[in-house]
């Protein structure tokens, strides 16, 4: 399949309901070296997205994406606002014109995105950040793309990787964000932002297929 | 959970509605987005100063606004540092023509958020400056992570920057005052009991009815190290040594000493650890020159304090000692 | 028990030593007995105000001690009345000529041992009135019994009389402006949680996770009713309808109002209450000209607030606005 | 026996034992219906008692019940304070001059003792005060009295009668002191000054005999 602005929509709206259903546990991850709101934060991001989106539809995929990006920076606050207001706006830079994403324009996508990341927060891998999710993601998808997987199986085989970038934050020390503050007391719990990283490409392996 | 609110959706609306209702005389408040300006801003000619984060630190930072304090103040979520649009509007309402401080406390969110409005701000030809404060001795500092936290210096640095505005200080010399409030202030916090945020509805951290937790950051963060409580001379001896270690602090300096709750600790235990506090830097040598003691940087209902040292000179003294007249915090005339 | 202390017997001593250290400027403190006294007292001429109870309603009475509002506070020990003796050397301390004018809470113990040292006094020359404050609705009155206690009116009542006494009132005077403030006024408080006296070292009382009682004590007595935890909005209306029915206070009047904290409830939610008691108030047509939003008449690390209403007409207006100027209360000038 | 100035003062020693073991006993009457301190003021009370008197030896029975007096009026404050500050200097004017006590002068020194408290107190019997230990135990002292009964039979029938008062203000409402702003709760609670007071009588009771 080709991602359409429709398929885009759905993601996002379905964004909303996954971060509600997991604000509890984002929260809780994020008690153990943060200060107890990624969940919250998270949750009311996309539910102020969803509203937006469904009162004022932008009518292409770069629009759609910058409509999240700016709901995101004004209503998330914290350190994942700017984060995934950033992540989306520069993912919108990359489709701009845009009618449909293959395979390879869904990574693109995910990968301009990621360098506002990048960018904006100056982490590195190893940071105990949500770059420890995409880091692995995006070397997965582009391995995949590279053996001319499907959009499906590279969006498995990023969401796979995340997943394990995630799990893999558990035992480092946090450089970067408020965990850092915990130095060697932090280790041994997994990163909130990594954690709603992985939810993510999860979602879009699971409804792009 | 247990709190006097209604829905722990609109605790920071409804509070700021309080705000707005018993300060009219002081400060105005916007909610679209949510904004407390000194109610005579913007003052022509004078540098704007604007501050935020999350909000549950009260009074810090709306009860800072007001004559010889803060211009504006941007209150986040509860423990959120605020978006870059209401600090954007922040710094337009305040921008008198000699450009604004913006007053950053060190936390990724904060940094990333208010770096946004400043690019913003700026683009539409309002001159800024930012000052990140980073004051928290609990926190390993390095050039390889996030730093120390901002915390107990906000105040100070506050109140002093203010004060230079009010006298006519253009933006350079404002915001190199904050520069030096900064360098020279050290901070160190402890809790006796958790927080709880009321959109989580839980305690934020579990702690057991005879430890405490010293190095504790204004969220609920966890500190350097959990262990029994203490007796009040020990708490505030592991304070007060870390951070008169730290910038060091010598004998025969002066400083403003702050003894701070955090808003679930009665004035009768402030004023006690107060004591101890002067008695450990008497045997130092260090004397306090002024003294800050009660609620100014809280973390909602958590039980515990902190100590904020400033070494200080004649001129921040001086600044100290300039009027103020906002809703937590007025001398002077 | 967690509290930020050394010995529990040591608490108060210690934390008045803090109060010495912190307020040089303002008060002097003396130990044995025990007393918090105005820097230049006796001001010759003008009426002396004493007032004293126990300690752990910080900034009670000791934070009020200054230009403009009480020359000396007596410290009991905590939950305690003072005892004849302080209040003696109190009224010794501060009498400049005038008379000296007693402010005491109706507690069996306070009306007592105020009594007892107001006899001693006498037997040594100086004239001392001295007006009961009783206040709290939350309590029956009646002939037969000890009638209301008293409670957050005392804080008003300390502000206006002495502003009456700085500029110059006669003793009789200032008394009758006591009877009058106390007339006016009538408060009511709640809590969400129990103290702990330090020396008791266990919760007062117990209360359930989801349990508030409503028209609590100062001291940690027992209330009304034991409820579930209601929002913000329906504890606003049930203490406010209290307070407003049993002056009665009417649709056209004016009023001072206090939002006090017991003194582990955080500042984000009294300004929610007092948002709350702005629309009760307008509702019924009723003004708030001036207010107080924090924590003034505390119950140690209680979770809890009180409301205070006190009718308000231009005498007594003019005297909360003239200037003061003591630890916990300070403006004018 | 008779009371010497000695009996006295050990009768007063062994108070500050028995309210020192007594202290969280009487602290938990009043947390119910008071404030939580009354086994605290009667132990402060009474520890200053005992070094005033060891410090500051009073020579005889007068000049001892006057340093009690003072020393509880300026150390303990509250309501018990003034009362049983009160109650002990009342008591000293009974015996001016005396050596010794028999059971006719120690059941007159309680009883304008207890009629300083009255005066200072204005509670009536059934009030739920220590005022309901004292009114039936004289009543009990006076009428063993009348039946020529030794110092001994006064003062165990005074306990026990104390001990019955004491026993009775539970189904009592308060109608004085702190536990009155209860009302109706202050019913079903023991009266934390009826107890401390038949705690003396009973003391005098094992140690004059
Ligand atoms: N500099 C950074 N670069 C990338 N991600 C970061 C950085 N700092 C923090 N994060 C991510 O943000 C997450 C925390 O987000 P959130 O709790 O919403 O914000 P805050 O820390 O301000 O409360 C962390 O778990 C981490 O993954
Ligand atoms: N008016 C009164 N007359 C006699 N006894 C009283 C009176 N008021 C209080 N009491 C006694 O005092 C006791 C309480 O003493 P205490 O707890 O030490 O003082 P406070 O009530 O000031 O804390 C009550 O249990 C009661 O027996
Ligand atoms: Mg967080
Ligand atoms: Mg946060
Ligand atoms: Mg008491
Ligand atoms: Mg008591």
């Amino acid at each position: 399949m080709a991602v359409s602005r429709d398929n885009l929509v759905a993601w996002i709206e379905a964004l909303q309901q996954v971060y509600n259903e997991n604000k509890e546990y984002l929260t809780k991850l994020d008690a153990a070296i943060g200060d107890a709101d990624h969940g919250i934060n998270m949750n009311r991001g996309f539910t102020a997205v969803k509203t937006e989106l469904e009162s004022n539809p932008p009518d292409n995929i770069a629009s759609v994406l910058k409509s999240v990006a700016m709901t995101l920076i004004k209503k998330v606050g914290g350190a994942s606002g700017p984060l995934y207001g950033t992540f989306f706006l520069r993912a919108s830079t990359a489709v701009t014109g845009k009618e449909e994403l293959d395979a390879a324009a869904v990574v693109s996508m995910f990968e301009t995105g990621f360098s506002g990341i990048i960018q904006r927060g100056k982490a590195e891998v190893g940071d105990k950040t949500m770059v420890d999710a995409w880091t692995p993601a995006l070397a997965a998808m582009n391995e995949a793309l590279d053996s001319d997987a499907s959009l499906k199986e590279v969006l498995e085989k990023g969401a796979a990787a995340a997943e394990q970038g995630m799990k893999d934050t558990i035992p480092l020390q946090a450089k970067k964000g408020r965990a850092s503050y915990l130095g060697e007391r932090s280790k041994g719990h997994q990163d909130p932002g990594a954690t709603s990283t992985c939810l993510m490409l999860q979602k879009a392996a699971e409804l792009w297929s | 959970m247990k709190k006097i609110i209604n829905n722990p959706d609109d605790v920071i609306n409804e509070s700021l509605a309080g705000v707005a209702a018993a300060h009219a005389d002081l400060v105005r408040v916007e909610y679209d987005p949510a904004i407390i300006v000194r109610v005579d801003a913007p003052v022509q000619g004078k540098v704007g100063i604007v501050s935020g984060g999350g909000s549950g630190h009260e009074p810090m930072h709306g009860g800072f606004v007001g004559m010889g304090m803060l211009d504006a103040a941007c209150p986040g979520d509860v423990f959120t540092s605020p978006t870059p649009d209401q600090m954007e509007a922040a710094t337009k309402a305040v921008d008198g023509g000699a450009g604004v401080l913006h007053i950053v406390k060190n936390y990724t969110g904060d940094v990333m958020n208010f770096e946004m409005a400043a690019e913003l701000a700026q683009a539409e030809g309002t001159n800024v400056e930012a000052v990140v404060i980073d004051d928290d001795v609990a926190v390993q500092d390095s050039l390889y992570t996030a730093g120390r936290r901002g915390v107990g210096a906000t105040v100070l640095a506050e109140k002093i920057c203010g004060a230079a505005a009010e006298r006519g200080d253009d933006l350079k010399t404002v915001a190199d005052l904050c520069r030096k409030v900064n360098a020279n202030s050290r901070s160190m916090g402890m809790a006796l009991t958790s927080c709880t945020v009321p959109a989580a509805g839980e305690p934020t951290f579990q702690i057991g009815e005879d430890e405490m937790e010293i190095g504790i950051g204004i969220h609920g963060e966890p500190g350097r190290e959990r262990m029994k409580v203490k007796s009040a001379k020990e708490i505030v001896g592991m304070m007060s040594e870390a951070i008169v270690s730290d910038l060091p602090f010598n004998s025969g300096d002066s400083v403003i000493a702050m003894v701070n709750g955090m808003g679930g600790t009665p004035l009768i235990e402030l004023y006690l650890v107060y004591n101890e506090l002067n008695e450990f830097l008497k045997e130092k040598g260090i004397t306090i020159a002024r003294n800050l003691v009660g609620n100014y940087i809280t973390s909602l209902e958590m039980a515990g304090c902190s100590i904020t040292l400033l070494k200080a000179d004649d001129e921040l003294l001086e600044l100290w000692d300039a009027p103020v007249l906002t809703p937590a915090l007025r001398w002077g005339e």
